[in-house]
């Protein structure tokens, strides 16, 4: 178990990830033909909704908003600290439960759509990681990230070119990137407002972009885990992938959920469980 | 193809200048001719109050007796109707919009 | 599961004052119930007080998008009550106006589109063309979208040949750039499954509903009120842009097309437009009742004017495009997608103020 | 060009006749509004492919009953409910009634008030100018 990781990760995930969403704003200003926010502006953002009144419509949203930043916070521990990639993959999945939980808590109509769009989401994406793990564990007969990451074999990526591809489709919709933000997007101009998170503000959105913050850097954490065992390029890669996903989010309309759920099922049996067999019968 | 059609565009916007002002930090440069607000020459003003007359809003008052012509900022519509009526050719009209007033009804006042 | 959503008259995507009861089965819209009236501002009967002369500039601010057309239908109605032989140049300056606030506000909708199916950058981009739009009108009239050049008797500003001819080609420039951009409504994929099959209103329906405009183009009803040669449209060689499909694609399309239509009718005004005088002195008062008929963007505006040779009109009665498309909007909506609202309520260019008054 | 301006009369009796005529002749209906004059005129307007065509009605005074048309053009009703906001005009009928509802109006049908005497006197004829001002 590398503690260093994981200390290093609960500390400076946020600070990364906080800076990530400011790039992210300042590219996507560029691409809009704006000057965008400082470079620092999602920290203030949070700064400023910390200081706000907590207005709930009932007061155990904000403990669910605490268990979703909680287990997020977990999840990603583990995977950094080196665990088994198995049990990342269902925290991760319990930790976006209690954001639909405390979604639904909003008793609001758009945050009730927005939840069920959300687990129309979870539905979408779910198949695919799931042979994420698998795809990783037959090329290197492993779940654990510490062997994984630190062994020397080939690059894992060499036997799992499909699932890659497959992986970065989802990722889009990890993300809450167009073609893929249904539940909740970057700005209020959607038909349910901002979805899951239209009845949250002050500090708990505050605490759910921070979440957001982890979420993102433990995704790019697993994107670069196909590059093992050479995890720095495995790191430029990611940021590689982020860039590519505002560039998708700024040249796509949003698709209905209809699109969103076969699509990525299709992606995912295609390039995923193709991956896989390919793996088992010549591997 | 018909996937990432923009892409042209926003690359092109990535890597050129941005479109938008920083404004006000850059001002913002006004072609001529744009109606922004009225301007008096106060000196040549002959208090006909016929712009008074003339005006479609009610925004100006102008007193023979003391000499002042009123300016409601907030209810001129800078249509341009009084600077064509006044027969001193004492209006005009300027580019740029009036600065912010602190309460609604306040009326600038121009003494001769 | 039924779930009824507001929708308006405050909600980001519908920036205008119309209340939805959306009734949602799952995703499913089961039923509309509209609700308007926020904002009955009552300029109808504002003639009773103005001069029929000022009333102009309140007939211009019944819209803030497409105020021009607004003024002009207005003048055009008293003048032919009056009997007045407006100078041909005032015409050919009408028809420019009119034409550049036309491209102005279909590529405000575009950027609502965009903005409705959830392409930001695309909105921007659109925002961006429409700003140099502005921009030109600015610098010929002095106003943005509030032109206020329009008079009783003719216009009250000249835009020098020279100048419209520099116009006609700077739109020339333009029109690569709205190609690019029509381009990636008309074929990019995520936007195409947005907008194709989406809110389908068959051609007899749309006349049997009153639509107007483009939204009964896009049906393929070849109606455009242009043709009745107000203005200078008597002089200037155009067809009506339609689409058969009648859905928002084809809606979509119909836009575009004009966008592309009104360049070509700016260029030729700046060929034909003839010398002279741009306004005549008007005197006399106007008596007598008048339908004035004129093409807006959003579609057929009609202005009823009833006088009784008094300074104030006896009334003045305005049914602008989208009273007369709410009905046809109503009708596409049942048995939608929640997702597909905004892209349905947009596609008949709402611009609730203008219905109003 | 001058459009041609067909104005016809009608009375509320005939009135479901002819705009189902209108109808089967394959007109669109293009509006309906109300005057107040010495009493009330309504005005029913149709195009087909340009072609205008206006019905009116006169009435004495606002508590008449009137036939809604939404039974022949069901887009009539957004027409009806403003008649009836505005100018409190008894139309029977009307397909989707929102009770008066429809504007939200600080008063109930202010367009039926007289308006303030006018300060010029009637003109004895309609004038028009055609002196050119040079520019």
């Amino acid at each position: 178990m590398d503690t260093l990781t994981l200390i290093l990760y609960v500390a400076f995930a946020p600070l990364l990830g906080g800076l990530l969403a400011g790039v992210d704003r300042r590219i996507t200003a560029r691409m809009q033909g704006r000057f965008g926010p400082p470079i620092l502006q999602p920290f203030y953002d949070v700064v400023k909704l910390f200081n706000k009144e907590n207005l709930v419509v009932r007061r155990s949203q904000t403990v669910y908003i605490i268990f979703f930043l909680a287990f997020m916070v977990f999840t990603g521990g583990i995977f950094y600290a080196g665990e088994d990639l198995l049990l990342v993959i269902f925290s991760l999945m319990l930790a976006n439960t209690f954001l639909v939980l405390a979604a639904y808590k909003g008793s609001s109509p758009y945050s009730a759509i927005g939840a069920e769009r959300e687990l129309l989401q979870i539905m979408a994406y779910e198949p695919m990681v799931l042979f994420y793990v698998v795809g990783i564990y037959m090329a290197s007969k492993t779940f654990y990230i510490e062997t994984i990451a630190t062994t020397q074999h080939p690059m894992l990526i060499r036997f799992l070119p499909g699932i890659f591809l497959g992986f970065l489709y989802v990722l889009t919709i990890k993300l809450r990137k167009s073609p893929f933000d249904l539940s909740t997007s970057h700005h209020g101009h959607q038909e349910i407002v901002k979805g899951i998170t239209t009845e949250f503000t002050g500090p708990s959105l505050g605490l759910i972009e921070i979440t957001h913050w982890y979420e993102n850097v433990l995704l790019l954490g697993m994107v670069s885990l196909f590059f093992a065992p050479n995890l720095w390029l495995g790191a430029g890669v990611a940021l590689a992938i982020y860039l590519l996903e505002i560039f998708i989010d700024n040249a796509c309309a949003r698709a209905r959920w209809q699109f969103t759920v076969f699509s990525s099922w299709v992606v995912a049996a295609v390039l995923g469980f193709g991956n896989i067999l390919a793996l088992t019968l010549f591997g | 193809m018909p996937f990432f059609t923009i892409s042209k565009t926003i690359l092109r916007s990535l890597f050129g200048r941005p479109a938008t002002l920083m404004y006000p930090a850059v001002p913002r440069e006004y072609v001529e001719g744009s109606r922004g607000h009225i301007e008096i020459a106060v000196e040549s003003c002959s208090f006909c109050s016929l712009c008074q007359r003339k005006c479609p809003t009610e925004a100006l008052s102008v007193d023979r007796e003391t000499k002042i012509w009123k300016i409601d900022r907030l209810r001129c519509i800078a249509c341009n109707f009084c600077a064509e009526a006044c027969p001193k050719k004492c209006l005009s009209m300027a580019t740029g919009y009036s600065p912010a007033v602190t309460s609604p009804g306040e009326t600038e006042e121009h003494h001769a | 599961m039924r779930t009824i959503i507001p929708f308006g008259p405050q909600h980001p995507v519908l920036p205008e004052p119309i209340h939805l009861d959306l009734v949602v089965e799952d995703e499913t819209v089961v039923d509309v119930i509209p609700s308007i009236g926020f904002i009955h501002r009552g300029l109808e009967k504002l003639v009773e007080k103005k001069d029929f002369q000022e009333f102009v500039y309140v007939a211009e601010r019944i819209c803030g998008i497409c105020s021009f057309i607004h003024g002009m239908t207005y003048c055009h109605g008293v003048e032919q009550l009056m009997k007045i032989e407006v100078p041909p140049r005032a015409h050919y300056l009408r028809t420019v106006w009119s034409e550049l606030s036309r491209i102005h506000s279909h590529l405000l909708w575009l950027g609502l589109i965009a903005d409705a199916f959830g392409f930001e950058s695309l909105f921007m981009h659109s925002w961006r063309l429409r700003e140099k739009v502005l921009d030109i009108i600015e610098a010929t009239t002095g106003g943005r979208v509030i032109f206020g050049s329009c008079k009783i008797g003719g216009v009250r500003r000249d835009i020098e040949n020279g100048t419209l001819r520099e116009i006609a080609a700077k739109l020339r420039d333009y029109a690569v750039e709205y190609k690019d951009l029509g381009n990636v409504f008309l074929n990019d994929l995520t936007v195409k499954r947005r907008l194709c099959g989406v809110g389908v209103l068959s051609g007899p329906d749309a006349l049997g509903l009153g639509s107007v405009g483009p939204m009964l183009r896009a049906s393929g009803v070849a109606q455009d009120m242009r043709l009745l040669k107000y203005a200078a449209y008597g002089g200037i060689d155009f067809a009506p842009v339609t689409a058969e499909e009648g859905d928002s694609y084809a809606r979509c399309a119909v836009r575009i097309g004009e966008i592309f239509q009104s360049v070509e009718i700016i260029r030729q005004c700046s060929e034909k437009i003839p010398g002279g005088a741009i306004e005549i002195k008007v005197t006399g008062l106007p008596e007598g009742e008048f339908y004035a008929r004129t093409e807006q963007p959003r579609g057929e505006v009609i202005y009823y004017i009833k006088a009784n040779g008094t300074k104030n009109l006896e009334r003045l009665r305005v049914r602008t495009p989208t009273f007369a498309n709410i009905p046809p909007m109503l009708k596409i909506m049942t048995g939608c997608q929640l997702a597909d609202v905004p892209v349905l309520v947009l596609t008949i260019d709402p611009c609730i103020s203008c219905t109003e008054r | 060009m001058i459009e041609s301006q067909d104005f016809r009369e009608t009375t509320p009796e005939r009135l479901i006749g002819e705009v189902q005529g209108m109808r089967d002749a394959g007109y669109r209906l293009v509006q309906i509004g109300a005057t107040r004059t010495e009493g009330f005129e309504i005005n029913y307007s149709f195009d087909r492919n340009l072609e205008f065509v206006n019905f009116k009605i006169r009435l004495a005074d606002n508590t008449e009953a009137i036939p809604s048309i939404s039974g022949v053009y069901w887009s009539a009703f957004l027409y009806e409910n403003e008649l009836h906001d505005l100018f409190g005009l008894n139309i029977k009928n009307i397909h989707i009634d929102y009770q008066g509802h429809f504007y939200r109006v600080a008063r109930p049908a202010a367009f039926a008030e007289k308006p303030p005497p006018p300060k010029i006197k009637r003109a004895v004829k309609p004038t028009a100018g055609t002196e050119v001002k040079e520019t």
